[in-house]
């Protein structure tokens, strides 16, 4: 249960106490709370522990969380990191015989974990730079709108996305939305004004694409528009014709996956260091199972 | 007492001011009629500006009564103040900077319209102000380079000029005016000392403070003397009593 | 010495005496138009640079893009007038278009949502002018903060940290279309500036909130009611940021707690550049009009010229301290540009 | 009348006269500790709240988390004591963090990285005091936001946007080691607020930085060098920036452009619930640093109890808010007693 | 002239000054001597606190020489007319509200050591610095409620004395005084004027502005009379001359 009081198992009783740090709160982050608090429900040898952070970047408030959970003595730790500025507070937490499974990305490099149950970004954007790259004819223009900068996952979709296009693209504009979807919708309007033979937009995250598509409804063109994360907005965006495809990540299965991990690891048992959840690209033609 | 039967204009009983560990004002009585001007004389520090910011609603009387015309009134805000007809000239002369004569002028009531609806959102007359704001002040002949400049870069005297000139525009029953010659040059002192009885001749009472003997001896019917908050006497501005007057200001042995 | 104690009402005999010359008249009047000087001047920079820039199409998405920034730049105007500051109005933005949201989604009245909007911005900018006048606090910085934090909080609570999609026609309207070219939030924002201008120029509120920023000491003493000018002020900033959100709620026909973030450093930014004091008693609305569009420009410019993302902020920055440093020669000028023309008389 | 035109050195006679009554001190002196009062009671509400609250374990995780805070408040508070304020820390921070991980990588010396985040932040802080005192520019808002933009962007294109990873072991040991449970890093907050102390109420300089923030025309005609004043808060305030730099740096053992992310805010949160005016001439280190002590130990406190994400910035705004208004009451209170015990003697 | 051939503490020639439209100064021509107290009077807004400002390093002349002792100055900040040994008294006291009354005294040259360290860096005296302001004080005999405290609540009149104080304490070559007794009572004025006495008397250069004719006729050895920033006269005040000064000043058709 909660570990906010009133939960249904004693505190302290035999429960393993485990946390689970998520980065912010947005629904894809929330679905995988929800998946963890399904588990929790049902297993009722464990106790999960929340801590959640401010914002995509906020690497200190995450260090605060874990070195409360650290006070707290729990056994394992399951978190998205915002960013590999976190590791040495996991350090921390490895030393004072924490286990450590990294959920959503990973912090290359870091030996302290336990395993990495996350989505590849990178080759998430490379099916969709494939999936444009068999779309547009040659000699084709994209424009992308990054996310947030410094954010190494989103960072990576991008870099996927250019790898998977291999040229067969010009990309002519990127800015930055903070995936902001104000943001997001002035920069599509601006691309469209310069570009207007624009022949497809690529977004790093969910909510600038959702912008980008009124000023691409305004503008009366027809580019060929990809997102990331599968939002519920750009599902039903799919479904109505407005936005080619978007990359679907599996929250929920992160979520789950994640605190069996770290369930597992605190009871000791070998656990396999890294867990794919995988990436599908969601279009009209399969959209319905997405929802 | 100079006033007969009738009640004094003004009339303070009890008056007490405490400012942390300082006591400014320390059980003072005293008393204005209409058609009569008190000085109010003192050294500095003597509690003179308090008395009077305390009449002026903008502190409040630890302790003490006023009555106006014989009632007994609350001045809780420089609102209930002006609202009793009182109008002051501060020694800091409280003007705004950033604004023109005419603003000054007529900040907190200004000359607008129509009358129905709420103060604020009422129109504003700019033309009758300023025009009615330039007469007062070429009446008072005080020569200005801009009339249309924020009052914050004018000289010394010129700042005073307008805020004895804003207190007097605006009188109705008493008036008090804090050092309004302090830095007022000959010509300009005497315009305001014209004024003064002027205002007592239509009835006003005014408070002036004073450290100019030459002023109180000239227009005030009669002289309070303050010392370290206390009231110390009362005489009238003689030639024979100025001696007498000065010594109590100074608290001579 | 016939000075009348009623109030004066007779017109003063012939005009005031005149000593300027009509020499360098125009040189001055140019550079008195000031902060709009340098607008012309950095459209026509982006006019050079960009082929597409100077077309109807993209000004309109500038301006579109720029109602926002406006509205929120007038009603900081009237705060920064009073002395004040309001850091809230990005939260603001946020939860009025969320409740506004959550309104549409329970009940399918355009006008309830509309009221929604407006009732939350108003809330909050009640709680700030209360809470700084009741409490007697020294200063609007921290309230505001306080309450920027407490509306973020509750807009990321009511909406479940997620956009809520949909909002009524007129909303829509308002905010996501155009007249030709000429956004819908365009007029909303010229009509709403016309209104400002009157009330801080014509009607003795806007003589007040110029007198409280001046000498707010004075301003009681002279028994303005300095209590309801400071509470009004803060009121009509939520009262803006609830029609900001009607507008960016209306543009991408959602309400979101992601809205508005850091829109109140870019609404301080413009009345800054438009040069307002932050000691008060100083600033026209015109000016922070002018100061937003700035800001809208430049974004927009850059955009299309594909500045790299990194470079944009230095851009942006180095922009702002360019403009706000031109504001200060062109007042030395003026004033070099006075002394001459007496000179000449 | 026997007025010396020398300076005068000869002591006064006797101790001045006292009036004070011994009666009500005791109430009077616990009332003026003032914000350290909160402080404890807040320290008091969240031990009684989490048990784990108050163990040495979690008291050095709060310091550790507060000690970039309380760095830049410390010199938040030199800059607001001058009447302005510095936005520009926040970016400051990342661009000092980003250039230090860049010097590691290129030539693994301890003592040029360290020197390069300190010379990164005195270069940011003198870009603003000059830019302030040679553009003559009205109020530093404009210019410090200014940086804010350049800084973040600066260390964005430097970074590439990635994080750095690897730090000297002394930048490490500094930001993310402790002694027992005290971090190094207080030991730094410690010396500096010792050094600030000093500064401000030893050295001339502290006079002169009152003296401008209560009358900059004043001390520009007591022929105080107002403009070498202000140009070392800024220069002092991008110091602190380096300094904090290191810690964040050496506690994430990585520079990032992440870093610093509105630490403005709350540096300036913490100057202000420390009873420091915008108003310039008011404000105390030691207050200051209870200020900072204060938002750490409420966010410490909250993530402890678990409280929601989306509550926790409501949380805060609220605590804020009766920080700054029990301040006040504290403040009525204390002219309260003193004329209880001036009745009294 | 009074001076013989040493030359004059100051020699102002051709001073003149503009803000905007307005001449505050034109060509005005002015010396003081060692050991002479120079009254500077003037209608309001005739230019004397501009001449005073200016003399002081706060404002520039436009056009204009300064010389002192003979040898032409640049008076271009406070520092270079402190360094010159100017030390003046500004009308608007120029005093910080938020410091103790030490504070305000040794503001700009305060008491500190070690010598070799820069002067922003010294250990500041603090007991030596308040000892002596409250010596300096207590001989001015200005009583203040409490030492410590900032000087912005203290009355107009103790400010003034406070002021005052600090510019004669410091005053090496030559004094500026704009209207130094305007906010004060009689003891204290008193007090002041007798202080210029003792300035003179030490062979200071003095130049006082003052509205109160009786004070100028008392101390002054000269006077200059300005109108609209312009020099309409100089005389010696004497009994018979006052009238005769008097009329410069308004003007007298
Ligand atoms: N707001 C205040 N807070 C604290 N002390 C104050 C305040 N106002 C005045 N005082 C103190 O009260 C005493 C009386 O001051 P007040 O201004 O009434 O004197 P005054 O008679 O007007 O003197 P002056 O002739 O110098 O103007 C002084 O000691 C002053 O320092
Ligand atoms: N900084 C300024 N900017 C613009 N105008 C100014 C400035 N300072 C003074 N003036 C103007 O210059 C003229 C002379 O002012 P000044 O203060 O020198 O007069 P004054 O002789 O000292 O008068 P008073 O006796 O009233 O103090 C006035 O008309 C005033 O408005
Ligand atoms: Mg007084
Ligand atoms: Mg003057």
């Amino acid at each position: 249960g909660d570990s906010g009081g009133g939960s249904d198992k004693a505190a302290g009783g035999g429960a393993i106490k485990v946390g689970l740090i998520t980065k912010f709160p947005v629904d894809f982050y929330d679905t995988m709370v929800d998946a963890v608090k399904q588990y929790d429900a049902a297993h009722a040898d464990v106790e999960v522990v929340y801590g959640q952070g401010k914002s995509g970047t906020d690497d200190e408030g995450e260090i605060a969380i874990i070195e409360n959970m650290i006070t707290q003595g729990v056994k394992a730790i399951a978190i998205t990191p915002t960013s590999p500025n976190v590791q040495g507070a996991l350090d921390k937490a490895v030393k004072a015989g924490i286990k450590v499974v990294l959920i959503d990305n990973d912090i290359p490099g870091w030996s302290g974990k336990s395993s990495v149950v996350a989505t590849d970004n990178l080759a998430g954007g490379k099916l969709a730079g494939q999936w444009l790259a068999k779309q547009l004819p040659a000699g084709s223009t994209i424009a992308i709108l990054q996310g947030r900068l410094g954010n190494p996952s989103l960072d990576d979709r991008v870099k996927g996305l250019k790898e998977g296009l291999a040229g067969a693209a010009k990309v002519v504009a990127e800015p930055a939305t903070d995936c902001d979807e104000t943001k997001g919708l002035n920069a599509a309007q601006d691309i469209l004004t310069a570009n207007p033979d624009v022949a497809a937009i690529y977004g790093a995250c969910g909510p600038p694409i959702t912008g980008a598509l009124q000023a691409v409804k305004a503008a009366g063109k027809k580019p060929v528009v990809v997102g990331f994360d599968a939002s519920p907005d750009e599902i039903k965006a799919i479904e109505s014709g407005t936005q080619a495809a978007s990359v679907a990540q599996f929250p929920a299965k992160m979520g789950s996956l994640g605190i069996e991990t770290a369930v597992a690891a605190a009871k000791g048992e070998t656990v396999k260091p890294a867990v794919d959840t995988g990436t599908e690209m969601v279009t009209k033609d399969n959209v319905a199972k997405f929802k | 007492m100079i006033a007969g039967t009738a009640p004094p204009a003004l009339r303070i009983a009890g008056a007490t001011k405490r400012f942390g560990a300082v006591v400014a004002l320390d059980a003072v009585d005293l008393e204005v009629a209409h058609g009569e001007v008190l000085a109010l004389l003192g050294d500095n520090g003597a509690g003179k500006s308090t008395l009077i910011k305390c009449v002026s609603g903008v502190h409040q009387f630890d302790a003490g009564t006023v009555e106006i015309d014989g009632t007994a009134v609350s001045l809780g805000s420089p609102a209930d103040a002006r609202g009793a007809g009182i109008e002051t000239v501060y020694q800091d002369l409280a003007l705004f900077d950033n604004l023109d004569p005419a603003a000054n002028f007529y900040a907190g009531r200004e000359d607008a319209g129509p009358r129905w609806l709420p103060r604020g959102l009422r129109l504003l007359r700019r033309r009758a102000m300023s025009d009615s704001t330039a007469e007062v002040l070429s009446r008072l002949q005080v020569g200005l380079p801009d009339q249309r400049a924020g009052v914050g870069l004018l000289s010394g005297g010129q700042r005073q000029a307008i805020a004895v000139a804003r207190a007097a525009a605006f009188a109705s029953s008493i008036v008090i005016l804090d050092e309004p010659t302090a830095a007022l040059g000959l010509r300009e002192s005497r315009r305001v000392l014209d004024l003064i009885l002027r205002l007592r001749g239509e009835g006003r009472a005014v408070i002036v403070v004073s450290h100019a003997m030459d002023h109180v001896m000239e227009i005030a019917d009669r002289a309070v003397v303050m010392r370290r908050g206390r009231k110390v006497g009362e005489e009238r501005p003689t030639p024979e009593n100025q001696q007498k007057i000065v010594s109590l200001i100074v608290g001579g042995v | 010495m016939a000075l009348s104690t009623a109030r004066p009402h007779t017109a003063a005999t012939g005009p005031p005496p005149t000593t300027r010359a009509r020499g360098p008249r125009l040189a001055l009047a140019l550079i008195r138009t000031g902060p709009l000087l340098m607008l012309v001047a950095v459209v026509v920079t982006a006019t050079a640079l960009s082929p597409v820039f100077f077309t109807t199409r993209n000004l309109g998405n500038v301006l579109a893009q720029t109602a926002v920034i406006a509205i929120l730049a007038m009603a900081q105007l009237l705060v920064i007038v009073t002395r004040g500051i309001d850091l809230s109005v990005g939260s603001t933005v946020a939860l009025a278009a969320v409740v506004g949201a959550l309104t549409f989604e329970a009940v399918l009245s355009a006008t309830l949502v509309v009221l929604a909007m407006l009732g939350t911005g108003l809330a909050v900018g009640t709680v700030n002018g209360v809470a700084l006048v009741w409490g007697r606090l020294p200063h609007p910085f921290i309230v505001t903060l306080a309450t920027l934090s407490v509306a973020h909080g509750l807009a990321l609570w009511l909406a479940g940290g997620q956009p809520h999609r949909g909002m009524p026609d007129v909303v829509q309207l308002i905010g996501g279309t155009s007249i030709g070219w000429l956004p819908w939030s365009t007029l909303l924002v010229a009509a709403l500036a016309l209104l400002v201008l009157l009330l801080t120029t014509r009607l003795v509120w806007g003589r007040w909130i110029y007198a409280v920023g001046g000498n707010p000491d004075g301003a009681r003493r002279a028994a303005i009611p300095v209590n309801g000018v400071l509470i009004s002020v803060y009121v009509l900033s939520g009262l803006a940021a609830g029609i900001a959100a009607i507008i960016t709620a209306g543009r991408l026909n959602a309400g979101s707690p992601t809205f508005g973030e850091l829109a109140e450093l870019d609404a301080i930014a413009a009345v800054v550049i438009g040069g307002a004091s932050f000691l008060g008693g100083r600033g026209s609305v015109a000016n922070a009009l002018v100061g937003a569009l700035m800001i809208g420009v430049i974004r927009n410019a850059m955009n299309l010229l594909n500045v790299d993302a990194f470079i944009q902020p230095i851009v942006i920055g180095v922009v702002i301290l360019i403009a706000v440093e031109l504001d200060v020669i062109r007042g030395a000028l003026e004033r070099r540009f006075q002394v001459m023309q007496a000179v000449a008389a």
